[in-house]
């Protein structure tokens, strides 16, 4: 068991959970967006999944940066330059802290990858974007990290406060992205992007305990 | 789902291979990037004009490429801002010595993938800009600092910047040109049914038998407001007043009037639509100095139809005025 | 039923009026006849053309109005033929020293209108003689002794015989043309959605959500079977193959092919099944050495398609790709 | 009780019916037809209705002939001709038999308009068009003028059998007219126009005891 057969683990069950959910993010986009999302995201994991072998593995972060290159070049909209830029972000720091890698360097990974995010997208906390997930959820992971628990606790905490921080979006009002030209009809319904990263947590957690057998 | 269509994930490119097809001789189809250029290729002599956008929007914008118009557009899939390296790869395909310029729909994801491309052309050495298009007043309050969006009004930006390329205007002249248009241009819709992406395979969203959606963009999101139809008289003031009062337009300006179609909406109405706003502009006191109906920025097959108003000068309605051509044609 | 329309029995009159204030330099509208004529009036050098039917196939026939193409239209109602009076006086008013041709879709309604307006014009010294125009091949069988009738076909008829007037070409040099084109044209639609008249206010048939109607005019009429939806290679197929056999066109030869839309199918889908059809035509060896892809022939809001084969010859070809010009354009 | 003032309530029922079936016509006609039918006639039939008071009533064939110049020249589709075309015929055989007109006056001025109908539309009994209820309404008017019978029944047998035919047309497949476009489709529904007859008919029977009362 290695950092690279870990992000190995994640990045797969990520893109198979995306291209498995292209239908049901797309439909969330469709509440008061333009329901593209679950279609950008999954042609651009699909490829991921498609090119799988071929990646680039002699380090962490050379594996994420291709997966970010990839994902960059491949998905369009808004999806593209954030998902990809997040990726960049964590190849970024996996590079400057090595192979062997802990929980303080997922969170480091993490919270780099969200402040790209933020810039990519001039976005901040409580847009209600993809952001409002994933960072209560960086924070879960924090805390669990400090408390030294172990890797499945860790996992389903994220998982469980992506998916509350997600479900609270519905009272925010959209101000960024598409939504945010229905001004206040976007309240009401959650953001597709912080629901999707629900989602990729608690299939991280749902197949964590198999980890070891997967790809 | 009941259209013209195989593989859904194919729809963009058979249709700009069928675009490619009924233009064998002026338009070239690049499927590695998805885009469509002039076959002629670009020219040093020329600033390239290109615009991306997502697609969905035909004839928007890879059926305004020829000579007076675009000189390529890069579209990503329905309603999806194209992928930033197939931007990066158009810009430098059609590289020219007086450099490029990027006309881009204010939306975050164009904005995103074409800042990116601009700055990997920018390193590469190619001399690019990039104007963006928001002449949508539907988009009113500023504290969605997303901003206004663009839509059928880069249809008056692509036209002057074309005509004055075509003159030889070098890439700072028709930045000033392209920022004027935008600023003289406003534009509002209104759905009178959603549209139906075909890989969603179901209509965005649902709408009663009586409901019309106000202030609605180009990519089948909801609008501002929902309100029951009324006659077109009236439908018409919902489009016109907010469009009048932005810039506003006054008595004694001249005008270009676009009534543009949303994709399902038939030409009949839309000059039923043309005839009110045009009657009603002329009892203010503007002039319509020229007129433009159809569908120029479309929804896919959404039922609708917006207005769009372009305050015109002498420097304006001459670039306007000037010759095109593009693959839509009659005959 | 939700359209841009105030008074249903409005809609044509108020269409009319935004055609020609849209177009007030090259057009004229006479509300006495429901009549959309050239504002430069006949020529006496010129055999004058005139189509009619009823309305709703917007852009035919009021919008084919200019130089190259008609004279004047005279549309009656939503889906009517004019009432035999306004075609009378639109033929006196267009009255010609070189005479009128008048072009008919062949429908009962239609035929009857125009031969008793034929006959009160030339009783009164008008030289007017009547094309009629039969290019739908769904209208199999003969027994119905009333005909194919003439769908979008037409479009190809008023181009040729437009050219050729405007060349000097007279009365009978013109019916030659005419029924040249008409014996190599064949048309065939399908309708994906059902019409709604404003008058009606809801649709004329109702289809489930995975069924199309194959064989459809272009008057909201049912078509000769209904089927369900299938991808676009296969839709493509069943109008094209009837249509290749009928005449039947074959390897080696030239062809004008048409897509058109019948007003709600967007015009990405158009140029999607353009491409196929492209492809599966080249793939019999026949050659497409004209596209026309767009709405030339409607039916109100229907979504769905026709194609239009025309075989060509060098006049025809050459009559087509002449210059013309008409109320509904681009720029 | 003059002819004119028979000739004047028959008109004006009709025209009156027309209007008010406007949207029932135009049902019966979207079957296998394009929905116009209502729409034509009342358009044609509403102007009769406000011209009214000027029509010339020197005799009754001018009085019908203005009835069906009105008819011809406003009213589009197939309808107008047709309509007008019986108008005209039967304003002709009136000017030859003059102004005091009987029951076999009517009988001939329905056959000449049937056979105008036919010449103009090129048309047969069978054809599944008004016809095929208008020519059996005839039939039952002349066996009632033969027989000697009242006007009060002969119009209540006329209706009735213009009801029974223009119901039967269900079964006959069209071969005239758009609805014969659809071929074998057409069987199962009736004419537009016999139903429009039809109705016709009925409300002349209807109106029959009243008729002195009326315009
Ligand atoms: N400016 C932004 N910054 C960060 N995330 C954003 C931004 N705008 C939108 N998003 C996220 O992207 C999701 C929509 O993605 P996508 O459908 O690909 O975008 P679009 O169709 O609007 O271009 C939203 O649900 C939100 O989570
Ligand atoms: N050739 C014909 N001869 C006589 N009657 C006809 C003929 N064709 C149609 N009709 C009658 O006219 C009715 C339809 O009238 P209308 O809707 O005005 O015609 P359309 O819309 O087909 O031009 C039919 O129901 C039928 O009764
Ligand atoms: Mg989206
Ligand atoms: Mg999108
Ligand atoms: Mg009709
Ligand atoms: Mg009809």
């Amino acid at each position: 068991m290695t950092s690279l057969t870990d992000t190995e683990f994640i990045v797969h069950t990520i893109a198979q959970t995306v291209v498995d959910n292209e239908k049901y993010f797309g439909d969330l986009d469709s509440v008061v967006g333009d329901g593209d999302f679950g279609f950008s995201l999954a042609r651009g994991f699909e490829i991921v999944l498609h090119d799988w072998d071929e990646f680039d593995r002699s380090t962490v972060a050379t594996f994420l940066q291709k997966v970010g290159v990839t994902i960059t070049s491949r998905i369009g909209g808004t999806s593209g330059p954030i998902w990809g830029t997040a990726f960049l972000r964590a190849a970024a720091i996996a590079k400057a802290r090595g192979d062997d890698l802990g929980g303080a360097d997922l969170v480091a990974m993490l919270r780099s990858a969200i402040e790209g995010i933020m810039a990519r997208g001039n976005a901040s906390l409580g847009d209600k974007t993809l952001l409002d997930a994933l960072a209560p959820m960086t924070d879960a992971i924090e805390v669990g990290v400090t408390n030294g628990d172990d890797g499945a606790s860790i996992v389903a905490a994220a998982a469980s406060s992506a998916r509350t921080a997600a479900e609270a979006t519905s009272t925010l009002i959209a101000k960024r992205g598409r939504a945010s030209y229905t001004g206040e009809r976007s309240i009401g319904s959650p953001d597709a992007g912080a629901i999707a990263v629900a989602v990729l947590a608690e299939a991280l957690a749902a197949q964590w305990p198999s980890k070891n057998n997967s790809n | 789902m009941k259209k013209f269509v195989n593989d859904p994930q194919q729809f963009v490119p058979e249709m700009l291979k069928g675009l490619a097809l009924a233009n064998p001789d002026t338009l070239r189809y690049v499927p590695e990037y998805n885009l469509i250029m002039r076959s002629s290729g670009p020219r040093d002599d020329k600033v390239s004009i290109i615009q991306g956008s997502g697609s969905g929007h035909e004839p928007a914008h890879v059926m305004a490429v020829g000579p007076g118009m675009l000189d390529a557009a890069c579209p990503g899939d329905v309603f999806a801002a194209p992928p930033m390296d197939y931007v990066y790869e158009t810009t430098k395909l059609l590289n020219s010595e007086k450099g490029v310029l990027l006309l881009v729909n204010n939306y975050t994801g164009d904005r995103m993938a074409f800042d990116m491309a601009q700055e990997m052309s920018l390193a590469d050495g190619v001399n690019v800009k990039t104007l963006f298009i928001d002449d949508d007043v539907a988009v009113k309050d500023s504290t969605w600092t997303v901003g206004r969006r663009g839509v059928a009004g880069n249809f008056f930006v692509i036209k002057a910047v074309g005509a004055a390329s075509e003159a030889g205007a070098d890439l700072d002249e028709l930045m000033r040109i392209g920022e004027k248009v935008v600023s003289v241009t406003r534009s509002m819709g209104l759905a009178l049914t959603a549209c139906t992406p075909p890989a969603k395979g179901s209509p965005l969203f649902e709408l009663g038998d009586d409901e019309i959606e106000i202030g609605v963009g180009i990519h089948g999101e909801p609008g501002r407001r929902r309100a029951k139809i009324v006659p077109a008289n009236e439908l018409v003031d919902i489009l016109l007043e907010p469009i009048v009062a932005d810039l506003p337009y006054a008595s004694g300006d001249r005008v270009a009037l676009m009534v543009n179609g949303l994709g399902g909406t038939p030409i009949s109405e839309l000059y039923l639509v043309y005839g009110i706003a045009h009657e009603k502009l002329a009892a203010q006191g503007i002039t319509v100095a020229r007129s433009y109906v159809g569908e120029y920025c479309t929804s896919l097959d959404m039922a609708g139809a917006s207005i769009t108003l372009v305050k015109l000068d002498d420097e304006i309605e001459e670039l306007l005025a000037a010759p095109a051509e593009i693959g839509t044609r009659i005959f």
